[in-house]
């Protein structure tokens, strides 16, 4: 399986306002050291609480952001040795879907247009070709061709997330960053886009980042799991092996669960069928 | 304590909240269980009288034999804090960021108990330690952006208790908590409801936060309680088809469903369709239309309301589930 | 600390930077000050006695620096309509603007906040709509016609207030009679302004959780307002409180005009027409300078008000 | 489905019968405007003089239409460079950020120093009083508040995850700012600059009445103001109409931006 996606070493730091006038700026370690490698086909998911350097390590990824130190290689580039043109012809290989599927739509744009947005960095499309893929994004995540027209307004959470998911693949990219694509929605919807995610990634073969403070999902969606806490991964490895046998103490804490009488609840939820 | 009787709330004509009946005994743990929009968290302000002014009422809340559907602003105010208080879902903004944490705690005793300043000082830093919160003699003098936000939660858990109420209503207390964080403040409010005798609706969309503090449920969805019973029952064994949808669109992370490596991914159960607009709810059964079960009738007829069993379960379905098989 | 040590350093910088644009403005822009007084029909032996007199001969920055000098001894230089020191001028003159500012931003603030309260308690209820209504033509009425409005009801008409002038402090009762007009006039213009802004601010607060865990609480509406509601929504009041003190500051200048109040904007109308060059730089920079002033302890005020400011947070 | 809000209706007629009048005073006015008749001083309406004559002579609507075009004129060039200009730094600073944003920021805090009237002045006193620096004075004092609005505005997108989208679809920084930041903030600015138009007419006027705004012959509503103000006892009618004019248009356009911002905004609370 090719490698899609490597960090070795990557770091980020973001500076803190001064706590007095001309003292020495405090910095937030927002990510430290952080190597991983991902293989087309496979879910790498990431967990960790609010402020565990998740979010940094996707903008970092997405080129949103520069580390400090490291190297971030996507499809074999060093996506910040890269230079500018070069990177925007990259682009097209790596997308992400973004957790408010209410933010991640511009309001004043028909949802087609959106989703063709990612086609016009590529000079070799024209515009009924952009048209057929828009349509053909459409249907792969289960909307009508003709829903390209509606303003995201128009849409429920769980189909605005679909839209996004559309503008995600529409390049047919080998990366998809997914950053908790389903925490904005309700528990019914959540499945479907999941599961949709899940199809996706089966037929187009894709490597996908997936970001979740939820274990429970990551526990079902991913293959591999890296655990971050303070901007450090501290455990990663195969998603049975790092949720049965944990080795460090935060991810024992993370998984730790109510003792005592709620657990007879547990087990009846457990068994019903 | 509170026998709340066809409490309907509506807007512009449209329901809301359908006709609940449900009683809170003292002492009582009752989980309000749904999704966005299915009427739980305004069924919590209508619990204070602070429905908002655009909603219509209508139906009976007795609460200790008076009746209070109708009652007066003056008359709820007096029983705010005192009968009964609740606990927002955001702890940073449901504190006011200009006042110091003892003030915020002290304002209803000396409102309501007219209690001086030194003794609802000392109130307020008893409250702090029953709510867990170390060193409180300093906290007392601290602004809530000081704190960290399970601690501001804890602040206002104690501000609400300030009065001794009789029913804490909690609205999502910790859906903007971190994991292990929120774990405690539930294990905190199921705590402070058994050594106080104190009643606690506590309201969720997480069946297993709800798990983790009551003992009975009510599942609402589309403004109807369509099911409720003993919570560990209800979960085991559901009987309305949308309480084991919900129950099942979750993933459990438990070492009996992790994956073999290289092993299929399992589908995910999930209900089809998406919640409709409150104008958009059906006539009948507020599921139908997205009910694997549905028969004709249901988007015409709203169900009436089954007992199951002994009486402790009722399910608001036409063709309610048959019990699951639980094992001996 | 840091923000108060940032924002001296903040209105020094700014101060200077009035200093100098007053200055080019006024000195450099235009070409040929002693052209610019004399007028274009002087000849040009009085323009060059002018300027050797007024030492433009020297470069610019020596001028500059040489007026920035005198200034920090409070020596604006001299008038030369009046050929006396524009700083007795000033002095002269100052009390009564003063007064006018002072009086005006008192019950400016007195009255917006009790009608933005009163319109935001009944918020859709009549008494919103007709203060609502009201403030919008306050908002739209120049104050110089409704000066002369009032000048017509209570000076031509009734005859109970005078009509313009001002008899000096001499006389407290007929100099306070004076200002009663000019008063009004500032005030309802700058209320209506920032009557509007309270009450969409005490709105706008009251919807905050803050405010609803006040009420499940079972604090009284009143209580609520007062104690938790307002001293949230000060925060843009004062805000906008600033600005408008600033729009005070200069609407002093056009109503002292309408009534003949021998203030400092009614010494800078007159020093225009007499192209009392040094008069008006002067006071170009004091009015600026008012304003700076006035912002800076705006801010002042948010640190009393808001403990998160008093960190350093911004 | 969506009623327009009064207030658009209102601010509309108003403004609509201004701008009207203005218009109309290109081609054809009842009296020519400079015309001096002392003889026909004071005249009441009359067939001839509709709105009858002020202490010149000179034909009450006539000053009027002139003034209401002369009004809209300034306040029309003025915000209309000073909103351009101060949009167009407003989305650099919004786009670039860091050292850029902040210099921007502080340049328009700085500028707000200068209130317009006092900004006039120092220009009337140094160039000479005119309509030209009217204009200057007016655009001058417009830019910083358009900085603020629209570097604000433009920062509040920029921080969206469309906007991120967009970056990661190889979008440009131009493209971003013209696709998405623009349509966003659009509604933003014309509220801004509807609000600004009714504050440019009011500081005209003032100018205006203190004689450092639009100079005669050419007429204008605060001059008309202050010269009827010397005839108080005399004439009082004339201080009538041209301030109910200068109220009718301030009124009319912030009722109108009041309006166009219900229409932008729905959730946000009607203004009265």
């Amino acid at each position: 399986m090719s490698v899609v996606l490597s960090l070795s070493g990557v770091s980020r730091a973001y500076p803190l306002p001064r706590r007095r006038l001309l003292g020495p700026r405090p910095m937030l370690q927002a990510l430290s050291d952080a190597s991983l490698t991902l293989s087309a086909g496979e879910t790498l998911g990431i967990v960790g609480e609010s402020g565990s350097g998740k979010s940094t390590l996707a903008r970092l990824v997405m080129g949103f952001d520069r580390p400090d130190a490291g190297r971030i290689t996507v499809l074999g580039q060093d996506i910040n040795a890269l230079p500018a043109p070069e990177l925007r012809r990259l682009r097209a290989g790596f997308q992400m879907v973004f957790q408010d599927p209410f933010g991640s739509l511009d309001p004043r744009r028909p949802v087609g247009w959106s989703i063709a947005e990612p086609l016009l960095a590529d000079p070799a499309l024209d515009a009924p070709t952009r048209r057929k893929r828009v349509a053909e994004a459409l249907e792969q995540v289960g909307l009508r061709p003709a829903d390209g027209a509606k303003f995201p307004h128009q849409f429920s959470g769980g189909q605005r997330q679909r839209v996004a998911i559309a503008r995600g693949i529409v390049t047919r990219p080998r990366l998809l960053v997914a950053d908790e694509p389903v925490s904005a929605l309700d528990v019914s919807m959540q499945g479907q886009i999941l599961n949709l995610l899940s199809d996706l990634q089966a037929q187009m073969g894709l490597a996908m980042l997936f970001i979740s403070h939820d274990l429970a999902l990551v526990a079902h969606q991913c293959d591999r799991v890296a655990v971050m806490h303070r901007g450090r991964i501290v455990e990663s490895g195969p998603v049975a092996q790092v949720f049965s046998h944990p080795r460090e103490s935060y991810t024992r804490s993370l998984l730790a669960r109510p003792e005592t009488k709620s657990a007879d609840n547990r087990e009846l939820v457990n068994n019903t069928p | 304590m509170y026998k709340i009787r066809n409490l309907s709330l509506s807007f512009d004509g449209h329901e809301a909240v359908r006709s609940a009946s449900f009683d809170i005994p003292r002492g009582a743990r009752l989980g309000l269980v749904g999704e966005s929009g299915c009427g739980k968290s305004i069924t919590a302000l209508a619990l204070l009288g602070m429905a908002p002014a655009s909603a219509r009422v209508s139906g009976s809340i007795e609460i200790d034999g008076q009746e209070m559907a109708a009652a007066p602003e003056r008359l709820w105010r007096s029983y705010r804090a005192r009968k009964v208080a609740m606990v927002f879902q955001e702890p940073l903004s449901a504190l006011n960021p200009l006042k110091r944490v003892g003030d915020i705690i002290a304002e209803p005793m000396r409102l309501h108990l007219r209690l001086d300043r030194r003794a609802a000082r000392a109130r307020a830093r008893d409250l702090l330690v029953e709510v867990g919160i170390p060193d409180p003699e300093a906290r007392l003098d601290q602004y809530p952006h000081q704190l960290s936000g399970g601690q501001r939660q804890r602040v206002l858990i104690a501000a609400a208790l300030s009065c001794d109420p009789q029913l804490l209503v909690a609205d999502e207390p910790t859906t903007a908590l971190d994991a292990h964080v929120a774990g405690r403040i539930l294990d905190l409010l199921k705590r402070l409801s058994e050594t106080r005798d104190m009643a606690l609706v506590f309201i969720s969309h997480d069946l297993e936060a709800v798990a983790r503090v009551t003992e009975e449920m009510l599942v609402m969805y589309g403004g109807d309680i369509v099911e409720r019973g003993p919570t560990a029952q209800l979960l085991a064994d559901p009987r309305h088809p949308y309480t084991k949808g919900l129950i099942e669109a979750r993933p459990r992370l438990d070492a009996l469903t992790l994956r073999a490596d290289g092993a299929p991914r399992p589908r995910l159960a999930s209900i089809p369709g998406s919640v409709p607009a409150l104008a958009d709810l059906p006539k009948g059964c507020r599921f139908a239309g997205r009910c694997p079960i549905e028969r004709p009738a249901c988007a015409g007829l709203r169900p009436a309301v089954s007992v199951l069993g002994p009486g402790q379960r009722q399910v608001r379905c036409l063709a309610p589930l048959l019990p699951a098989k639980v094992p001996a | 600390m840091p923000f108060l040590l940032r924002r001296l350093a903040g209105l020094v910088a700014t101060l200077t930077g009035i200093s100098l644009v007053v200055f080019a403005v006024m000195n450099v822009l235009p070409g040929d000050p002693a052209l610019t007084i004399l007028g274009l029909d002087s000849t040009e032996d009085a323009r060059a006695a002018l300027s050797a007199q007024l030492g433009l001969d020297q470069p610019v920055w020596a001028r500059y620096l040489d007026w920035l000098g005198g200034i920090l001894q409070s020596d604006f230089g001299t008038s030369y309509a009046y050929r006396v020191p524009v700083t007795e001028l000033i002095l002269e003159r100052l009390p009564l603007t003063l007064t006018l500012g002072l009086l005006a931003s008192i019950l400016t603030i007195a009255l917006a906040t009790a009608l933005g309260v009163f319109a935001a308690a009944r918020h859709g209820k009549a008494g919103d709509w007709v203060t609502m209504i009201l403030s919008q033509l306050g908002i739209a009425i120049p104050a110089f016609w409704l000066s002369i409005l009032l000048v017509l009801l209570f000076a031509v008409t009734l005859r109970v207030l005078p009509s313009g002038g001002f008899p000096g402090w001499a006389e407290p009762l007929e100099a306070l009679k004076s200002l009663v007009l000019p008063v009004t006039a500032l005030v309802l213009v700058q209320a209506s302004v920032l009557a509007r802004v309270t009450r969409a601010s005490v709105l706008e607060v009251a919807k905050l959780d803050y405010a609803r865990t006040a009420r499940a609480l079972g604090l009284s509406p009143r209580r609520v307002m007062w104690g938790h509601v307002l001293p949230n929504a000060l925060v843009p009041m004062v805000t906008v409180a600033g600005m408008q003190l600033a729009g005070l500051i200069t609407g002093t200048i056009v109503i002292e005009n309408v009534f003949f109040l021998p203030g400092l904007g009614r010494l800078m109308f007159q020093a225009i027409n007499n192209r009392d060059l040094y008069t008006v730089q002067a006071l170009v920079l004091l009015f600026a300078s008012i304003v700076v002033i006035v912002n800076f302890l705006v801010d002042m005020i948010y640190l009393l008000i808001d403990p998160r400011l008093r960190e350093g947070r911004s | 489905m969506r009623n327009l809000p009064v207030s658009l209706w209102i601010g509309g007629a108003l403004v609509g019968v201004i701008a009207l009048a203005a218009l109309v005073s290109l081609v054809w006015t009842p009296q020519d405007f400079a015309t001096v008749a002392v003889s026909e001083r004071f005249q009441p309406p009359s067939a001839r003089y509709w709105l009858g004559t002020d202490q010149l002579g000179r034909d009450v609507l006539t000053q009027l239409m002139v003034g209401a075009r002369n009004s809209l004129t300034i306040a029309l060039v003025a915000v209309g460079l000073g909103g351009a200009l101060g949009t167009a730094l407003g989305l650099l600073a919004g786009a670039k950020g860091g050292w850029t944003e902040e210099i921007v920021l502080r340049l328009a805090d700085f500028s707000f120093a200068f209130p317009a009237l006092l900004f006039a002045i120092m220009l009337a006193a140094a160039f000479g009083p005119s309509f030209a620096n009217a204009v200057v004075a007016i655009a001058f004092i417009n830019i910083p508040v358009f900085v603020r609005v629209s570097c604000a505005s433009a920062r509040q997108v920029w921080q969206r995850d469309y906007v991120l989208a967009a970056r990661a679809s190889a979008r440009g920084g131009l493209a971003i700012t013209r696709d998405h930041v623009l349509p966003n903030i659009a509604a933003i600015v014309i509220v801004q600059a509807t609000i600004d138009f009714a504050g440019a007419i009011l500081i005209e006027a003032a100018l205006s009445y203190l004689g450092l705004g639009v100079q005669p012959p050419e007429p204008s509503w605060g001059r008309m103001l202050s010269e009827a103000q010397t005839l108080l006892f005399l004439a009082p009618q004339l201080t009538v109409l041209p301030g109910l004019c200068i109220v009718a248009t301030v009124l009319g356009f912030n009722l109108l931006g009041d309006g166009l911002r219900d229409l932008a905004d729905p959730r946000r609370e009607k203004a009265r």
